[in-house]
């Protein structure tokens, strides 16, 4: 039985987390591979809702997945695809299966993703969402109604700390904070100034919440210039391509997986976070890897 | 209207190069009818459109040089036009029956003529093709 | 206002497959305004028209009349006679006055010519830009009269989300501006920040009951 | 009331043997609404003419066609025929069966004669009278600027009997006027003497033009003035507002940026080297000078005349050693061949270089290095003293002020854009003129010559004190406008604005004195809410309903 997240949280100098991205279909297998592969070398396991608006297994049916092979799932909810009704149902029943901790997200546009044409639904933003589970933590729901059996969820969210400009962004992180949140998942980030700027930003607002870095590996040059072109909110510096251009070829995901472990080492004995989120979509079977070599395992 | 080419002719530019054309003794086909105008920018699609209705095998619109529209802007405006007009004559599939925009100058009666006869060309070629 | 565009001619084309003599029918108010459907462009569809049946051999007879509001019946009733001629209208106003349209004469095929795609207004010549969503429960005084709702891509009410690209763009569009990144602004130059630090509660969505219906002071 | 049309055909003497007159005007006379054909010889001649004003009168023609020569070489003067016989001018359409029909086509072209007349006919069908009216106009002319041109602009329009303001921002007048003294040795001082001692003049300082509204013969300008608003009326506004210069530090011309460059003076600009040559308490003299310039896609009549007479200057003062790197010497301007000449005689280095010279610090010392083109080997020089290239740009405020007056810039910034209509002073706004450095890189020739043409302009455009305008004839129907600016717009000239008739709502209105009758909004109108008298939808689409019945 893994620990709670919460537990983690209070009492882990350095947590580790990452994703498990759910296939196209209904064959499950590869995201059990991923769980038996990662469930007992990180602290949770973050499912994506949908991710990049791109219809999938549901984020809901492989956290009960993780569950049942004894991980510690984290649920990733947008509010992209479900009116507050939908959201509030898939919690009761999320949390009546035992996952305990939700992550609010706004949700990416649905023009990016593969059903361009669907309706949008953002109902609700994602700090109105995070009041929406403190409510359902409550004990009531939206429209204040009692609820049978208690909720307690663990609630985190994310952030953008290299955006530019980063002021709107930080009165958001702001509102979120004042909302309450116990732990922020970042957008990944490269430059650590930047990050220990955000750092300094939300302890003097909340001490207590924990702020997990995003980890996001870089495996090549090609890679590094399309997300600074079209991922918002990330910025690779030129030193780091620079690194990746030296590095032989075929080696590129080897040298990306170095720079994240050295980031992480760097994050940890410099304590400018409590933790990492390391987001490898795709390659997930390679995260252990940046684990070892970030002295992780 | 037996394969008239209908040309709106701007009177600071085209109009005194179809004047010199016939002054100098340069040929181009009796086809061509000029219709005045003040400036390619007082002619809109709508007049493209009707000439092609009322049985034109082609419409010019020719109009001052580059950077040289006596009204600033309405030898742009023209051309923008007639790129619109032929996109909605693509749009019903009438490829046969050019729209099309010249620039020339008042004293460029060549280039007058080598736009009618390059629309006469051009007229001829796709109703081979057919 | 209330802006529209042109449907695409296949379309247009299709729906009048089956007559050969239409009433092109345009309205002289917002749709005028933004080049949509005002008398200038009920002359162009109508030659356009022509021409495209005309080349099928097929042609096809039209009248155009374009009245000051075709969301009102008695500027629509004006039309009667020239209705009372054709087999169906084509018309080139907003969806509103569409329906107006094809309730005033019910027994005539009404085809909508635009599709109607917001209430918005001019940035420069030919460009027309959203602004107001219609939600009936204006946010405005919060934001610095930057209208969240439709200006933000995803409607958000409580500050941008985390796509905002470089120098304040949309996470969707490099050329439209992040709306959240305007109100600060905005909010910023008034001194006025503290509006975008409150939270706002979920927004009501029924504001406007569907079908909507607003009813003034009895004058 | 179906109208009377007469056609007068005319067979100019005999030139047009390709046609025959009599089958013509047979074929004529049938299309609908012509009361008369007439065949006259020479049409334009004083007989013709005459014939013409008798036939119109005895068959009471309310509409009139002359087929014949182009309308661009006599319409005038059959509009004149018309009006001496009680019609209006624009009650004529012409054919033009000489230049486009008679002379462009060999063989018989009676057919086609046929056609461009029944145009004509379909056309002047349709045709309306044009009101004129004398409007009465300011002949006061503000003059922005208060530099040479102008000052010199003032000058010479006070001498045609006009009534300049000149309106400078600065405290006093010439202030950057002080290069002009130097090189082309005018003397500014008492010009400004003579302006401000002219009773016609006046000098408004320390004021800044505002808000501009009106057309040419009646602009409603405002004016700032040390706080205080003040409004005025003027027929004519002439740009005089000069350019500056900035050394071409850091601007990728190859020079050091400034932060890189050793002490303040060893690089100058034509201006301090002036001051330098001048300063009678200093004792500085480079031994070598070396002067780059041209390099800049602009045009180098002005840095070719400094370098001329600096280095001139230099030559005499010091005994320098100078070489002057450059692509080109401009020597279009008067009396600049000369200098150059002089230049040569006594000594000074001209190296003539295609790529940008290299400069480099070297031991306190400017090393320049470039590929000399006829030498076709690298040349070094090392100077004591480096005058950079100067770029040129227009004076602060130009683009504000140009946007006041809805008035575009060229890529640069300068007014003007070379337009070959409007070209050298015109610009698109009539009544609004430019003169002098404004336009950009000018010698002293052509300022001349722009304050020549500019005050021709606006002599021939206010002096007799009323202009003729044709009245509403583009007009927005106030029935149809529905406001949507569109007009206002794109009309090139800003001869359209939202205003009121007569307390009615807001509608376009066009200014009969602004709008130079290119119909570009006529043709944009989403209402169809804009007539053009003569070139109306309905007259034009009659003409090519006319070809299309042929």
């Amino acid at each position: 039985m893994a620990t709670p997240f919460r537990e983690i949280l209070r009492t882990k100098s350095f947590v580790v987390t990452t994703e498990v991205g759910p296939d196209k279909g209904s064959n499950v297998s590869k995201a059990i591979e991923h769980i038996g592969l990662l469930k007992d070398k990180v602290d949770g396991l973050n499912v994506t809702d949908n991710q990049s608006s791109v219809m999938r297994y549901p984020s809901l049916g492989t956290c009960l997945l993780i569950k049942e092979h004894g991980g510690e799932p984290v649920l990733q909810v947008t509010c992209r695809d479900r009116n507050r009704l939908a959201i509030q149902a898939d919690l009761l029943f999320a949390y009546s299966r035992g996952i305990s901790n939700v992550l609010c997200l706004t949700g990416d546009s649905i023009d990016v993703g593969d059903h361009k044409e669907a309706k949008q639904v953002f109902d609700l933003d994602s700090v109105q969402l995070i009041h929406l589970v403190h409510t359902l933590n409550s004990g009531k729901d939206m429209a204040g109604n009692e609820l049978s059996g208690g909720i307690d969820f663990c609630i985190g969210t994310s952030a953008s700390p290299s955006s530019d400009p980063l002021e709107p962004q930080l009165i958001k992180v702001e509102k979120k904070l004042k909302a309450g949140v116990s732990f922020i998942q970042t957008q990944a980030v490269y430059e650590l100034d930047e990050l220990k700027r955000f750092a300094e930003f939300v302890r003097k607002m909340d001490e207590e919440v924990k702020i997990l870095a995003g980890i996001v590996p870089v495996i090549g040059v090609k890679m590094a210039a399309y997300m600074n072109e079209n991922v918002p909110g990330i910025f690779i510096p030129q030193r780091l391509i620079d690194e990746l251009a030296e590095a032989p070829k075929g080696t590129g995901v080897s040298k990306g997986i170095e720079i994240s472990a050295r980031m992480i080492r760097q994050l940890k004995e410099e304590r400018i976070c409590d933790g990492v989120h390391i987001m490898f979509i795709g390659r997930e079977e390679r995260v252990p890897e940046i684990l070892e070599a970030a002295g992780l395992l | 209207m037996n394969g008239r080419i209908i040309a709106f002719c701007c009177e600071h530019s085209a109009y005194p190069a179809a004047d010199l054309a016939g002054k100098l003794g340069l040929h181009y086909p009796e086809t061509l009818r000029i219709i005045r105008v003040p400036c390619a920018g007082r002619v809109d699609v709508i007049h493209m459109l009707r000439a092609l209705e009322k049985g034109a095998s082609a419409v010019l619109v020719l109009g001052c040089e580059d950077g040289a529209c006596h009204h600033i802007t309405g030898n742009i405006r023209a051309r923008e036009r007639v790129k619109h007009c032929d996109m909605l004559l693509r749009e019903i599939g009438i490829d046969g029956r050019p729209v099309v925009m010249f620039n020339l100058s008042p004293n460029a009666p060549h280039k007058f003529v080598k736009a009618a006869n390059e629309i006469t060309k051009i007229i001829k070629e796709s109703r081979e093709a057919r | 206002m209330i802006i529209a565009e042109r449907k695409p001619m296949e379309e247009i084309k299709q729906a009048m497959a089956l007559y050969k003599k239409v009433l092109v029918a345009g309205c002289g108010t917002c749709v005028t305004v933004c080049w949509a459907g005002g008398e200038k462009e009920v002359g162009i569809l109508a030659s356009q028209l022509r021409l495209a049946r005309s080349a099928e051999g097929n042609e096809i007879v039209t009248l155009e009349a374009t009245v000051e509001r075709q969301c009102e019946k008695e500027m629509v009733a004006e039309l009667e006679d020239k209705v009372a001629e054709v087999e169906a209208v084509l018309s080139l106003a907003c969806g509103s006055g569409v329906q107006v349209m094809a309730e005033l004469f019910e027994d005539k095929p009404v085809f909508p010519a635009v599709n109607t795609t917001f209430i918005g207004m001019p940035q420069k010549e030919g460009l027309w830009v959203e602004m107001c969503g219609a939600c009936g429960d204006c946010f405005l005084d919060r934001t610095g009269g930057i209208c969240p709702m439709v200006r933000c891509a995803k409607g958000l009410l409580n500050g941008p989300c985390g796509g905002t690209r470089k120098g304040g763009k949309c996470e969707i569009d490099p050329d439209k501006d992040c709306a959240w990144v305007l109100v600060y602004r905005r909010l910023e130059k008034q001194g006025r920040l503290d509006l975008m630090r409150q939270y706002y509660t979920p927004k009501n969505f029924r504001a406007v009951k569907r079908p909507g219906r607003v009813q003034a002071a009895k004058a | 009331m179906e109208a009377r049309i007469g056609v007068f055909i005319c067979n100019c003497g005999g030139g047009m043997k390709n046609i025959d007159f009599d089958a013509a005007g047979a074929k004529v006379a049938k299309i609908r609404g012509v009361t008369c054909v007439n065949l006259i010889s020479d049409l334009c001649l004083e007989e013709g003419t005459e014939k013409m004003a008798a036939r119109i009168r005895a068959e009471n023609l309310d509409k009139v066609v002359v087929a014949g020569c182009s309308p661009q070489f006599k319409e005038h003067v059959f509009r004149n025929v018309l009006e001496n016989a009680g019609l209006d001018g624009h009650l004529l359409c012409m054919a033009n069966i000489r230049e486009q029909c008679s002379w462009a086509h060999d063989g018989d072209v009676t057919e086609k004669a046929v056609d461009l007349v029944k145009m004509a006919v379909y056309k002047a069908r349709l045709l309306r009278p044009v009101e004129k009216q004398d409007i009465a106009v300011d002949r006061k002319v503000l003059v922005v600027g208060g530099g040479f041109s102008a000052v010199a602009s003032a000058l010479r329009l006070s001498r045609v009997g006009l009534r300049p303001t000149v309106l400078e921002k600065e405290a006093v007048l010439g202030t950057s006027s002080e290069e002009l003294q130097r090189f082309y040795g005018f003397d500014v001082s008492s010009m400004i003497g003579a302006a401000e001692g002219d009773a016609n003049i006046e000098v408004l300082t320390s004021a800044r033009m505002t808000a501009a509204k009106g057309a040419a013969g009646d602009f409603l300008v405002t004016i700032m003035r040390e706080g205080e608003e003040i409004s005025r009326k003027y027929g004519a506004i002439v740009f005089a507002t000069g350019y500056r210069t900035e050394l071409a530090l850091d601007s990728g011309l190859g020079l050091p940026a400034e932060n890189e460059a050793v002490s303040g003076p060893k690089i100058v600009s034509q201006e301090q080297l002036f001051d330098m040559l001048n300063d009678p308490f200093t004792d500085t003299k480079p031994r070598t000078i070396g002067f780059v310039f041209g390099f800049s896609d602009e045009n180098s009549r002005f840095p070719t005349l400094a370098t001329l007479n600096n280095a001139l200057a230099a030559k005499k003062e010091w005994d320098s050693e100078i070489y002057v790197f450059c692509r080109d010497v401009e020597v279009d301007s008067e009396g600049v061949e000369k200098l150059y000449r002089e230049a040569r005689e006594c000594g000074v280095v001209f190296l003539k270089c295609e790529a940008l010279p290299r400069i480099a610090v070297d031991n306190g010392r400017i090393a320049i290095e470039a590929e000399d083109v006829f030498l076709g080997e690298d040349t070094v020089v090392a100077c004591d003293l480096l005058v950079a290239e100067e770029l040129l740009f227009p004076t602060e405020g130009t683009a504000a002020l140009s946007s006041l007056l809805n008035i575009r810039l060229d890529s640069r910034g300068f007014y003007q854009d070379e337009n070959v209509h409007l070209y050298p002073v015109a610009s698109e706004r009539k009544g609004v003129f430019f003169v002098g450095g404004c336009r950009g890189d000018l010698d002293m020739g052509r300022v001349l010559t722009d304050i020549s043409s500019a005050v021709m302009s606006i002599d021939k455009l206010l002096s007799s004190g009323t202009i003729t305008a044709e009245i509403e004839r583009v007009k927005a129907d106030p029935q149809k406008c529905v406001a949507c600016l569109t007009c206002i717009r794109v009309c090139p000239h800003g001869a359209v604005q939202l205003g009121r008739v007569d307390g009615g709502k807001e509608i376009a209105v066009i200014a009969d004195l602004a709008c130079d009758a290119c119909g570009i909004c006529a043709a944009v109108c989403p209402a169809k809410a804009i007539d053009f008298q003569g070139y109306r939808d309905d007259q034009l689409l009659a003409q090519i309903e006319a070809i299309g019945e042929s």
